[in-house]
């Protein structure tokens, strides 16, 4: 067993147990605090993988602003404890079984179907500095580019009117 | 493109310019919206008698037409074409006719949501007039759902107490019906050769097993739409539910797209199926023409008696056009034509009267000649040209439907007429029936006493179809030159290939 | 002018009638009841004027023209022009028409003034005017039609003029419906009949190849042998026609309710004139009537029974405008044997007595109801039906002209010697003797009856003293009312002269349409004979009404000896109610069973079978949409395994 | 290095996706979802980064950066909704926003 997969390993499991953590917490801070958790484990995946920027940008987007804007609403709203008792009885059993099929027929799948020779070389130097991705990013891929600024312009009106609307109502 | 040179263009789209129009308009200037929709529908049949002036009656084909290639389907060119014939040209006239007609025949009954109403109408409008000028077979389809959805809100939105129940039964029954024909034409257009009706006649050569399937899947939806019994049900609903100005142009044109696509489809695409069917399209023609006279008879309500002499006017149509002799089919185009005229005066007669008395119940009524004797005078006149009185325009259709049909050899029996020569002393029992009892005998109600009389926007409304009702029963000449070269060359088709088939 | 210029006048006998009642109609009365009358009166006379013209014109050259004013209808071989046809035949019937029409107009004028302010409604006089004017243009289009499909036109205008005219007062009668009712009685009767005519028309057209006359008088005798079949059926088809036109059996029920119109339309429409159309389109389509024997049989038959069943009807109706219907049924139906034998001339002849004894009887009857009416209003007694002859008695005296016109009439109805009926009734009878033993006999017992109903009516109106406080006070009518009487008096006395035995004026004229037909015969014993068995007829009739009067709520003295036939007489021997269990009844049960269980109960209710089966399978899916997000991810990794499940296992 | 087998990586994937779906089954609390929702973006995004290693091509790379802003955009209107919803019903739970069934 090489270094590089006990370090896999280690990763991949802090991953998987910051997941279920994450689902199994009756606390929802506790849930956001273990989705944090889960977020830099894949971010060092991706630092493995060698896409430093990409790693980079998860910590700070994800589990830094969006994680944070989750932490900010859980305390405004007060982290409610729900009852966990579905309306639909097979709801859960049901979910359970699902989702167990579903991860045994994804890594069926994956491991009977792929050659396991494959393999991704593990920090493969600088596939990707800022300069490649800039200029990939404003080059090829200007116009998705666009329409996401325009989706996120139109996300940022949308949580406006969201919240102002309901001011409106509360006002008369 | 000229537009000058592309009156089918403009006569098809110009209410869109009544619409945008209205559009802008504050919902409150009622007045405005009115007058607007009205000078828009005005214009349309000025346009219509353009297209009429620019129309050649001696040539059978389709004139005047614009063809621009829209898209492909399966390798098969689908081209927004037009163009009017001796089929159409006629219809098309109706059509722009009685839509202003219809649109003044509001000016009192409609105060709720006028701007919404008159939007509606001329889209209505845009999509009737299309029916009647398409002549490829999706955008035929396309005009032909697109009357439904106008005419579903007109019902559904300014109807009486269970206009919720009548629209969506009409629109059902039609809609099952049009999906039939839209798997038709894209078996047709897809497997024989394009969409185009033009080509389409002069080249497809369908087995005689096929033509039977796709006759029935197109006749369903035009016996529907027409209807034939037993198709009927829809129809005393949606009449009796709708406004004046919908039942009007209901039972005038919408009714027409029925007996019209078996026309323009039926006939001269699947000629041999149509051989082999016509006596027993015929027979249900001549069903609906007993039956539905016998079940008016017996109704209460005056617009359900006039919706199920609607069924038997055009059972007469149906037994018309499947009679397939040149005096017949002539006679049930101008049949048509009749039964829009004379139908639609009933339907404005009797709103004039449910907007004075709020009630279409003829236990409510009687006498109302004594109050009102212009609108008894005329109402009798529409009541007699309904009752194909000779020299009034119902006679000239149903003699030549019935003379047709009498001697006809696609049905080779004179019993098919001879039965259908009973239903016109039928129709003088149930209309002169509903006379009796709405205009004629004593006021029994005192709410009756102080009925005014007709108002002269009212009678304006009338006086057009009334000049029609004498000029078609007098004259008709006019009109029956306009439509014989095209009859004509259709049932050349036709028999052609009934020699085909012997 | 020459000829064919007059000629050419022919289409104005129907215009001018029309431009009256356009004008009519404009005006609507604003100038006054004088204007409407003059106008529509002077219409009538300026037909009549016309008429004579064409009548000069024929004179000189006999045999007539056809004048075409355009086409009507033309498809393929189908082609039907608006043409007029100027011939002997035709002009004598707008002779008849124009004339009886003039003077029934002017009658009117003051007829109808009284009339509507009777029934309280002054407006409807100009209405009456247009109507009679209408009734006048499609008369006379019925008459001068060169096609079977114009004259088909003026048949149905007429039946329609009768309908309006019948329910002229559509607000009075029994339950105030009565009179509507008995116009739209007479219109399906009378479409019943058009039925038949149009069968006719499409059997002539697809057998002749044209409807035009000439063309298919020509091909007659062709068809005929070719195919006696179609040829049978036309006749028999148009006798249908004809019999509901001309009230004949089986279809005559209308006309007895028709009387409820105002008493000139009955003079007019329902006498003189339009019931003798069916009279006409025999006669007109003689050529192919005289090459079917079978038809011409049936049609005899059906005029022999006619006038006898309708003569027992009249005896025992107390009603005084009834007994002139059922005798006009009756008197039509000797015209219709008539025809049917092949007496077209004799035939004619008694159409145009009988247009001219029968207008007159009406309109002295209606003189002799308003005269009634006049007393009751007179005497402040209490309402009485004007109509009902037992409550008159004595009027002889109270209306000595009116008297002596009716009396005139009646026995010229009765054919008495030297009256105008006897001449041409007897030449029916004549005819009958020596071809038709048995329709002889019939008709002679049906002139028998004839003359004991017109001694009955005689006696019960005018005989013995008034039986009411009205008739007590009646009072004879206005000059407008009694000058027409008078007119027509002599007439019906002198009219006899037309086709007088050695002359036969009438039959030297018609002699031109009709070409040579048999002589008619004057054959003295049966003259005799019939003339002997009227006036026994008149006598009996007035020895039993004239001597014991007739009281409401008294049985009628020949109910006793007579026993249920009269009882039969009496209820029109339950035609109406036979009529009614028969087709009436089963009719409007057959309607109301299509109406309710058929089309709501089971067309209706499988449409909305359909849409409620859809309805209950779209509620089993609905199940699946509960509104919570976590079951449709649930159902949508559920799809997401399935297809992954798929490529597993492929 | 030798590198670690490309099919690692996949499974890695599957099992992070899956737990995610499972929060979004199980879970009624709607916040918890949404962060299952990002559980599973993540495990999309892990796959990107993986094969755009394994064919040395920058474009997935770049199409995480797309998802990485679309989730911004997600998240800023969804916890925008979360509180209008919390707002007018008093609670985040989703089973009680049902309201829209047919």
């Amino acid at each position: 067993m090489t270094a590089e997969l006990i370090l896999f390993l280690i990763v991949a499991l802090t991953a998987i147990g910051a997941a279920v953590a994450m689902l199994m917490s009756r606390n929802t801070v506790y849930s956001a605090l273990f989705l944090i958790l889960n977020f830099l484990a894949v971010a060092v995946f991706y630092l493995i993988l060698g896409a430093p920027f990409i790693a980079l940008a998860q910590i700070t987007v994800y589990a830094g602003a969006i994680m944070i804007l989750f932490l900010f609403v859980i305390m405004m709203l007060g982290a409610e404890r729900l009852k966990e008792l579905d309306p639909v009885k097979w709801q859960r059993p049901a979910a359970i079984a699902i989702t167990l099929a579903l991860a045994a027929e994804g890594t069926y799948i994956v491991f009977s179907k792929l050659n396991p020779s494959y393999v991704v070389e593990s920090f493969s130097g600088n596939l990707a500095d800022p300069v490649s991705i800039g200029t990939l990013l404003f080059d090829k891929y200007a116009l998705p580019f666009e329409v996401t600024s325009l989706i996120l312009l139109a996300a940022v009106i949308g949580a406006v009117v969201l919240s102002k609307a309901e001011k409106k109502e509360s006002e008369q | 493109m000229n537009l000058g040179s592309t009156p089918l263009i403009w006569v098809t789209f110009f209410p869109l310019a009544g619409v945008l129009i209205i559009l802008f308009l504050k919902p409150e200037w009622k007045k405005a919206i009115r007058w607007t929709a009205l000078i828009t529908s005005l214009a349309v049949f000025g346009l219509s008698v353009w297209v009429l002036a620019l129309f050649n009656a001696a040539n059978p084909d389709a004139q005047l037409g614009v063809n621009q290639a829209w898209f492909t389907l399966g390798g098969n060119q689908i081209s927004f074409h037009l163009g009017v014939d001796g089929l159409s040209i006629l219809l098309l006239l109706l059509t722009t006719l009685l839509s202003p007609i219809a649109i003044l025949s509001t000016w009192k009954a409609i105060e709720e949501k006028v701007k919404g109403f008159m939007i509606f109408f001329l889209l209505l409008e845009v999509g009737l007039v299309g029916v009647f000028l398409a002549l490829d077979m999706v955008l035929f389809y396309i005009f032909w759902e697109f009357t439904l959805v106008p005419m579903y809100f007109l019902i559904g939105l300014w109807g009486a107490e269970r206009r919720i129940y009548a629209t969506l039964k009409f629109f059902l029954y039609t809609m099952a019906g049009s999906l039939l024909m839209l798997a038709g034409i894209l078996f047709v257009g897809l497997k024989y050769g394009g969409f185009d009706l033009t080509t389409l006649t002069s080249t497809a050569n369908i087995p005689l097993t096929v033509q039977m399937w796709l006759f029935v899947a197109f006749g369903l939806a035009f016996a529907i739409k027409v209807p034939v019994w037993p198709l009927h049900s829809w129809l005393p609903d949606a009449h009796t539910e709708a406004p004046t100005a919908g039942s009007v142009i209901l039972a005038g044109v919408l009714l027409k797209m029925g007996t019209y696509g078996f026309l323009r489809f039926n006939l001269p695409l699947f000629p041999q199926a149509t051989i082999q069917a016509a006596p027993y399209v015929a027979a249900l023609g001549i069903v609906g023409i007993l039956y539905a006279a016998m079940v008016a008879y017996r109704q209460q309500d005056v617009k359900r008696l006039v919706a199920y002499s609607s069924i038997a006017h055009l059972g007469f149509v149906m037994l018309g056009l499947f009679a397939l002799d040149q005096l017949s089919v002539e006679g049930a185009i101008l049949q048509m034509v009749n039964h829009g005229l004379s139908t639609g005066a009933l339907f404005l007669i009797i709103g004039f009267i449910y907007e004075r008395r709020h009630t279409h119940q003829m236990d409510a009524f009687g006498g109302l000649w004594k109050v009102m004797p212009v609108m008894g005078s005329l109402a009798l006149v529409v009541t007699l040209s309904s009752a194909g009185l000779p020299g009034l325009n119902g006679f000239v259709g149903e003699f030549n439907i019935l003379v047709g049909a009498f001697g006809s050899k696609a049905l080779g029996s004179p019993w098919f007429a001879g039965v259908a020569t009973l239903g016109v002393i039928l129709a003088a029992v149930y209309l002169l029936h509903m006379f009796q009892r709405v205009f004629l005998g004593p006021v029994t109600h005192e709410e009756n006493l102080k009925l005014k009389d007709m108002s002269l926007r009212e009678i304006i409304v009338l006086v057009p179809i009334l000049i029609l009702i004498f000029w078609i029963g007098i004259a008709p000449q006019t009109f029956l030159n306009l439509i014989a070269p095209a009859v004509e060359k259709l049932l050349s088709v036709v028999s052609a290939a009934g020699l085909a088939l012997v | 002018m020459n000829t064919s210029q007059l000629f050419a006048l022919a289409p104005w006998v129907v215009l001018i009638p029309v431009i009256a009642l356009l004008i009519n109609l404009i005006v609507s009365g604003r100038l006054g009841e004088k204007f409407a009358g003059i106008l529509a009166s002077s219409a009538a006379a300026l037909s009549f004027v016309v008429s004579i013209l064409l009548a000069i014109a024929l004179g000189s050259d006999p045999m007539g023209s056809t004048i075409s004013l355009g086409t009507w209808i033309n498809i393929g071989n189908l082609s039907i022009d608006w043409a007029f046809r100027v011939d002997t035949l035709s002009v004598m019937m707008m002779l008849v028409v124009s004339g009886v029409g003039t003077l029934i107009h002017i009658y009117s004028i003051a007829y109808m003034h009284a009339d509507v302010r009777l029934n309280g409604d002054l407006k409807r006089y100009t209405r009456f005017f247009v109507f009679m004017n209408l009734f006048i243009a499609s008369m006379m289009l019925l008459v001068s039609a060169d096609n079977f499909l114009m004259m088909f036109v003026g048949w149905e205008g007429v039946g329609l003029c009768s309908y309006l005219l019948i329910g002229f007062w559509f607000e009075k009668g029994k339950d105030g419906t009565a009179n509507a009712a008995a116009g739209k009685k007479a219109f399906i009767t009378n479409r019943i009949g058009d039925f038949g005519f149009l069968v006719a028309i499409f059997l002539i057209y697809w057998n002749f190849g044209s409807l035009q006359f000439d063309k298919v008088f020509s091909m007659a005798p062709m068809v005929a042998t070719a195919m006696p079949g179609a040829a049978l059926a036309i006749t028999l088809f148009m006798l249908l026609g004809v019999t509901g036109k001309s009230a004949q059996l089986p279809l005559h029920v209308w006309l007895p309710d028709a009387m409820a119109g105002p008493t000139p339309v009955s003079a007019l429409i329902h006498a003189a004139t339009m019931v003798t159309a069916g009279v006409y389109l025999v006669a007109r389509s003689a050529p192919i009537f005289s090459q079917v024997p079978g038809g011409q049989t049936a049609v005899t038959w059906v005029g022999t029974i006619t006038a006898l069943f309708a003569a027992t009807i009249a005896l025992g109706q107390n009603d005084i405008k009834k007994v002139l219907a059922y005798s006009t049924i009756s008197q039509i139906g000797y015209m219709v044997a008539a025809v049917g034998m092949g007496a077209y001339v004799a035939a004619m002849f008694h159409l145009i007595t009988h247009a001219f004894f029968k207008g007159l009887l009406f309109l002295a009857a209606g003189s002799v109801i308003q005269a009634v009416e006049r007393g009751e209003e007179a005497a402040h007694s209490e309402e009485i039906d004007p109509q009902d002859m037992r409550q008159m008695g004595g009027l002889r005296k109270r209306l000595p002209l009116t008297f002596w016109t009716y009396l005139i009439g009646g026995l010229s109805l009765a054919a008495i010697a030297p009256l105008a009926g006897f001449f041409s009734k007897d030449e029916i009878v004549a005819y009958a003797s020596a071809n038709h033993a048995a329709v002889f006999w019939i008709l002679l017992i049906a002139a028998f009856f004839t003359a004991l109903y017109v001694g009955r009516q005689i006696s019960m109106v005018f005989l013995g003293s008034p039986r009411s406080k009205a008739a007590g006070h009646a009072t004879e009518s206005s000059p407008t009312i009694t000058v027409p009487l008078v007119i027509l008096a002599v007439l019906a006395a002198f009219g006899g002269v037309l086709n007088l035995p050695g002359l036969q004026w009438l039959e030297t004229w018609l002699a031109h349409t009709f070409g040579t037909v048999a002589p008619s015969q004057f054959v003295w014993l049966v003259a005799l004979g019939s003339l002997a068995l009227g006036l026994v007829g008149l006598a009996i009739g007035w020895l039993i009404y004239g001597r014991t009067p007739v009281k409401v709520g008294k049985p009628d003295p020949l109910k006793k000896p007579l026993g249920f036939i009269f009882t039969g007489m009496q209820n029109k021997w339950f035609v109406d109610e036979i009529y009614n269990f028969l087709i009436i009844t089963p009719f409007n049960a057959l309607a109301q069973f299509f109406a309710g269980p058929i089309d709501l109960g089971s067309i209706d209710r499988v449409a909305n079978g359909l849409a409620s089966g859809t309805q209950a399978v779209a509620g089993g899916i609905r199940k699946f949409e509960n509104g919570f997000v976590r079951s449709y991810a649930f159902w949508m990794l559920l799809g997401l395994a399935a297809i992954m499940t798929y490529f597993i296992l492929r | 290095m030798s590198g670690i087998p490309l099919v690692y990586y996949l499974g890695l994937a599957v099992i992070l996706f899956s737990l995610g779906a499972a929060g979004v089954l199980i879970r009624k609390n709607a916040l918890v979802v949404f962060m299952s929702l990002e559980l599973m973006f993540n495990s999309a995004n892990l796959l990107f980064i993986t094969f755009s290693n394994y064919y040395k091509a920058l474009d997935g790379q770049i199409l995480v950066i797309f998802v990485l802003a679309t989730a911004a955009a997600e998240v800023a209107v969804g916890l925008a909704l979360m509180v209008a919803i919390f707002r007018s019903k008093g609670s985040i739970d989703l089973d009680q926003m049902n309201k829209l069934k047919g």
